[in-house]
């Protein structure tokens, strides 16, 4: 039956593996990805979830040994963090080339050096040239219930894609809030069993796609990506339909009627956006908030269909992209969708929740006047604003 | 399938041979084949020419000929 | 929104213990949120929790920087600048102390300060150790001397949290620490 | 001629003739030898980057990503079989020497110590061969490689050994050159549940620098001299498969061109570890040795 408790996001992310019916999850532990599987560890020592749990040596056995199972017809799931989803590099390009409908969580921690355990995006962001869809969840329920999209997209014939659920570490990871986990045959229903059309390991059925070329390989991943892009939010529509929860599939509109600019955030730091832009809208300040849930595919058209309303979009990167083009990654990718467009919003970019440093409330309405004030006079004091440099008091 | 290429294939000498089925055993290619009358036969679409086939049989009924003239 | 800023030292339990205070909440009907901030998963060092109750869902993922209630777990954490940092004028404290309420001083005027030797409770009902476990005691003391939630709340989540014999242990804990409080 | 019959014999080996090997190459030989045995109900993962050649040849379902990945896939492969209560199908996990015992060696270790269920296969051209001719951990002492131009000179890592160390229920060494052997010991690999390895040192005229018609006669001479001795550890116990007096190790570096520096002192040296190394084994013959 379906039940609703306090629940850390680790502990969602788990339920979501078990709803899933996850036949195999090859992992290892980093924090803060740790609980997470220990919390698969639990339901699977006291019965309630029935998984083949490959405890490997390490990130990089952790996908290979997912790319094995997924392409001998198992459903696969397994996560990690940081460093750990680096050590996994080289298999990680695997899974998008073979089309294997893989489903990891990313909890996100900052990179070394000098990264610490808490979370920025750049451990999941640098996978984005790799092809995997990648997914960001600001809570616990969000997470559960992305995991569960997340191999609804993922196992699409037409899509056959690997997917990262994202959601940050400590913030999300361990921040319980209230949690619901819907009932498992309703989830059976809505979530068939994994069967690849083109894939078949067993002796009696093989079954493999004939070899291509580099080429075509990779356009087929490209064009599964941009197909995708309707899957996701058809995938989210349904999913509100039989659970009654959404998330606006790739990007969701908050707070933006008649707003002359937004701020374009990621992840946890969205709910506290949230309440900022629901202050500001009372206070008579036209600013609204989109919440990037999908970063791969980028939704460069939703962006050109929406981005003319306004006159600026401030963009919250909680990444680095050393020596870039100008600013963060989703800066970078915002400004290449909305290129060649004849009439965009200016784009300010801001750096802020580096390293797991806390994304306070009074840095998002520091983000939020900055773009209002670019909004007004067409253009951005500074390519990219460091927000952290600033002292806007909220220091414990 | 690579376009094979060799300078030398292997010829059996029928009289000689004893039916032992070494070149066949130790073929790395599995290009020889003993037929049902136990007769050594080579498959020259796939053959590479390394010459095991020969080296392996005990009554030397195998020798490595100028390609083309097998 | 109730904004509670939980400091402890890793292995007393703040972070399980702010935990099963938002279950005690959630169970009543509230909406509530915990926040854990730590390093590694190693004992010692200071442990800083954020605990938020509110009647609607709450959706800011942030800080607590102006808290409206501090729960200090160690007396030597009452001088500790960040346990002070941003304690709202009136606000609550709830300190184990053994000194009484009107003796603690965190920089501002309060509205109500609790002390309660947990430490003590917590060598006599658990025994005596390095660094003592006094999450469930100052739940129990929470629970007297703040509307926040029933003391019965509080015993559900401590079961489900350690069942059996240690739940047991922790809820003898928590009622000692109910009767035990001297509140303002 | 005898097209069709072929075909049809490629169809019973399990395995297509001409494949991308070097003319000579053990890698195809062991593959058609091992088939035999493992049958039709086998999934073969993995790659050794030259046999990896073979691999695309063979008849049977086969997944390898690349290089760097040995064991790790059939785990994932392994855990789906349980999933899917498959339990009738012989996982095969194989690898070349320089993932074997160097890049992967950790993943062959963590594979051994969860005693999965599959047979880790070690195909040893003691070289990366696909790349040109590297030295790799399994490169024996003295060898010349192109990053030993001078000859190796540390010795070959004891792969079999440790893995036994890590008290799997099965380890043995096999060569092409004894195919009963071999197929006696994947026979018995085979009825072995948890996890069993299986090291063959398998010939190169590429990289060894010999005439490719000797490909299995140098082979025959590695097992021989005792250079490549076989035997087999069931369970701990220490069992010598052939005992015949050794040839010297001489007739085996000899007629290898990458062995054609080692000097008379060196000659003697290796002489005098394959003579200790078979003492010890004959001198633990029919022991538990793996406690």
């Amino acid at each position: 039956m379906s039940f609703t408790r306090m629940m850390e996001g680790n502990e969602a992310a788990a339920w979501g593996a078990k709803l899933a019916r996850a036949d195999v999850v090859p992992a290892y532990p980093i924090t803060p990805q740790t609980e997470l599987i220990s919390n698969i560890a639990s339901l699977i020592a006291d019965g309630t979830m029935k998984t083949e749990y490959i405890k490997v040596e390490g990130e990089h056995t952790a996908m290979a040994a997912a790319v094995g199972a997924s392409a001998a017809g198992a459903r696969v799931f397994t996560a990690s963090s940081s460093q750990g989803i680096a050590f996994m590099d080289e298999p990680l390009w695997i899974p998008p080339g073979r089309r294997l409908p893989i489903v990891m969580c990313m909890v996100n921690r900052s990179m070394a050096p000098l990264g610490g355990l808490r979370p920025d995006h750049n451990d999941s962001m640098h996978q984005r040239d790799k092809g995997w869809i990648l997914l960001y969840c600001e809570n616990s329920q969000e997470v559960l219930d992305t995991i569960l999209q997340a191999y609804k997209i993922a196992e699409n014939p037409e899509i056959y894609l690997p997917v990262g659920v994202c959601y940050d570490g400590y913030f999300v990871s361990a921040t319980a809030t209230p949690t619901t986990v819907p009932d498992q045959a309703k989830v059976d229903e809505w979530l068939p069993p994994y069967k690849h059309e083109w894939y078949d390991l067993m002796p009696d059925s093989y079954k493999m796609p004939p070899p291509k070329s580099f080429l075509k390989q990779r356009i087929g991943v490209a064009e599964a990506h941009q197909k995708a892009k309707k899957v996701i939010e058809a995938v989210d529509v349904d999913y509100k339909k039989h659970f009654g929860r959404g998330y606006g599939g790739l990007i969701e509109e908050y707070n933006c009627d008649g707003a002359e600019a937004v701020l374009v955030t990621m992840d946890s730091m969205t709910g506290t956006a949230k309440d900022v832009i629901d202050e500001m809208r009372a206070d008579g300040k036209t600013i609204g908030l989109i919440k990037l849930k999908c970063f791969r595919p980028f939704p460069t058209e939703k962006f050109r269909e929406i981005a003319p309303k306004y006159n600026a979009i401030g963009v919250v990167d909680r990444n680095n992209s050393f020596g870039s083009a100008g600013g963060g990654i989703v800066a970078v990718e915002l400004a290449r969708a909305l290129y060649d467009l004849s009439e965009r919003p200016v784009i300010a970019n801001f750096h802020v929740g580096l390293s797991g440093t806390d994304v306070t409330m009074n840095q998002i309405r520091y983000m939020a006047d900055e773009t209002l004030e670019a909004a007004k006079k067409g253009k951005v004091k500074q390519v990219v604003d460091w927000v952290e440099t600033h002292d806007l008091g909220e220091v414990m | 399938m690579s376009q094979i290429v060799r300078s030398f294939a292997p010829k059996v000498d029928q009289e000689k041979c004893i039916g032992c089925d070494m070149c066949q055993l130790y073929c790395p290619e599995s290009t020889v084949m003993l037929t049902e009358e136990k007769k050594v036969v080579f498959d020259y679409r796939f053959c590479k020419g390394c010459g095991v086939c020969a080296n392996e049989c005990p009554v030397g009924a195998i020798v490595m000929v100028k390609e083309g003239t097998q | 929104m109730n904004e509670i800023r939980f400091h402890g030292m890793g292995g007393q339990g703040a972070v399980m213990g702010a935990l099963m205070l938002a279950e005690a909440a959630f169970n009543e009907g509230k909406y509530a949120q915990k926040i854990p901030v730590y390093g590694g998963m190693r004992r010692g060092g200071d442990v800083t929790v954020f605990l938020r109750l509110d009647d609607k869902p709450i959706r800011r993922t942030s800080g607590i920087y102006e808290p409206d209630a501090v729960i200090v777990l160690d007396p030597t954490l009452v001088k500790h600048p960040p346990t002070r940092s941003g304690l709202k004028k009136n606000g609550v404290a709830i300190v184990n102390e053994t000194v009484k309420p009107d003796e603690i001083d965190l920089g501002v005027p309060l509205s109500k300060v609790a002390t309660i030797d947990a430490s003590a409770i917590s060598a006599e009902v658990f025994g005596v150790r390095a660094i003592p476990i006094v999450n469930t005691i100052m739940m129990g003391a929470i629970a007297k001397a703040t509307d926040w939630v029933k003391l019965d709340s509080l015993f559900e989540p401590i079961m489900h949290t350690f069942p059996g014999r240690i739940g047991e242990l922790n809820v003898e804990a928590c009622k000692r620490g109910y009767d035990a409080v001297e509140v303002s | 001629m005898y097209n069709d019959e072929f075909e049809k014999y490629y169809e019973e080996q399990l395995i297509q003739g001409g494949t991308t090997c070097c003319p000579g190459c053990g890698g195809p030989l062991f593959w058609k030898l091992a088939l035999k045995t493992l049958g039709k109900n086998t999934i073969v993962y993995g790659d050794g980057p030259c046999a990896m050649c073979a691999l695309r040849s063979i008849k049977i379902p086969h997944y390898a990503i690349h290089f760097s990945f040995i064991a790790d896939g059939a785990t994932g492969i392994s855990a789906a079989l349980r999933a899917k209560g498959r339990n009738d199908v012989t996982l095969v996990s194989s690898g070349g020497d320089g993932a074997s015992s160097d890049i992967s060696f950790g993943k062959i270790s963590a594979a051994a110590e969860r005693n999965e269920n599959m047979i880790q296969i070690c195909i040893d051209n003691e070289a990366y061969m696909n790349t040109g001719i590297q030295k790799s951990g399994l490169t024996p002492y003295g060898a010349w490689t192109t990053t030993t131009p001078t000859g190796k000179e540390s010795n070959k890592k004891d792969i079999p050994m440790i893995v036994a160390a890590h008290k799997v229920p099965y380890v043995a060494t096999a060569s092409v050159a004894y195919p009963q052997d071999l197929a006696r010991k994947l026979e018995k690999a085979k009825s072995i549940d948890g996890f069993k390895y299986i090291h063959t040192v398998i010939p190169c005229p590429t990289g060894w620098r010999f005439d490719p018609a000797k490909a299995v006669e140098v082979t025959r001479l590695g097992v021989d001299t005792w250079v490549n001795p076989l035997y087999e550890v069931e369970a701990g116990v220490l069992k010598v498969n052939r005992k015949a007096e050794a040839k010297p190790v001489q007739e085996y570096l000899g007629a290898q061109g990458r062995f054609r520096r080692l000097s008379k002192d060196q000659i003697a040296y290796v002489q005098g570890e394959v003579d200790k190394k078979r003492d010890d084994l004959l001198a633990n013959d029919a022991k538990k040795i793996i406690h």
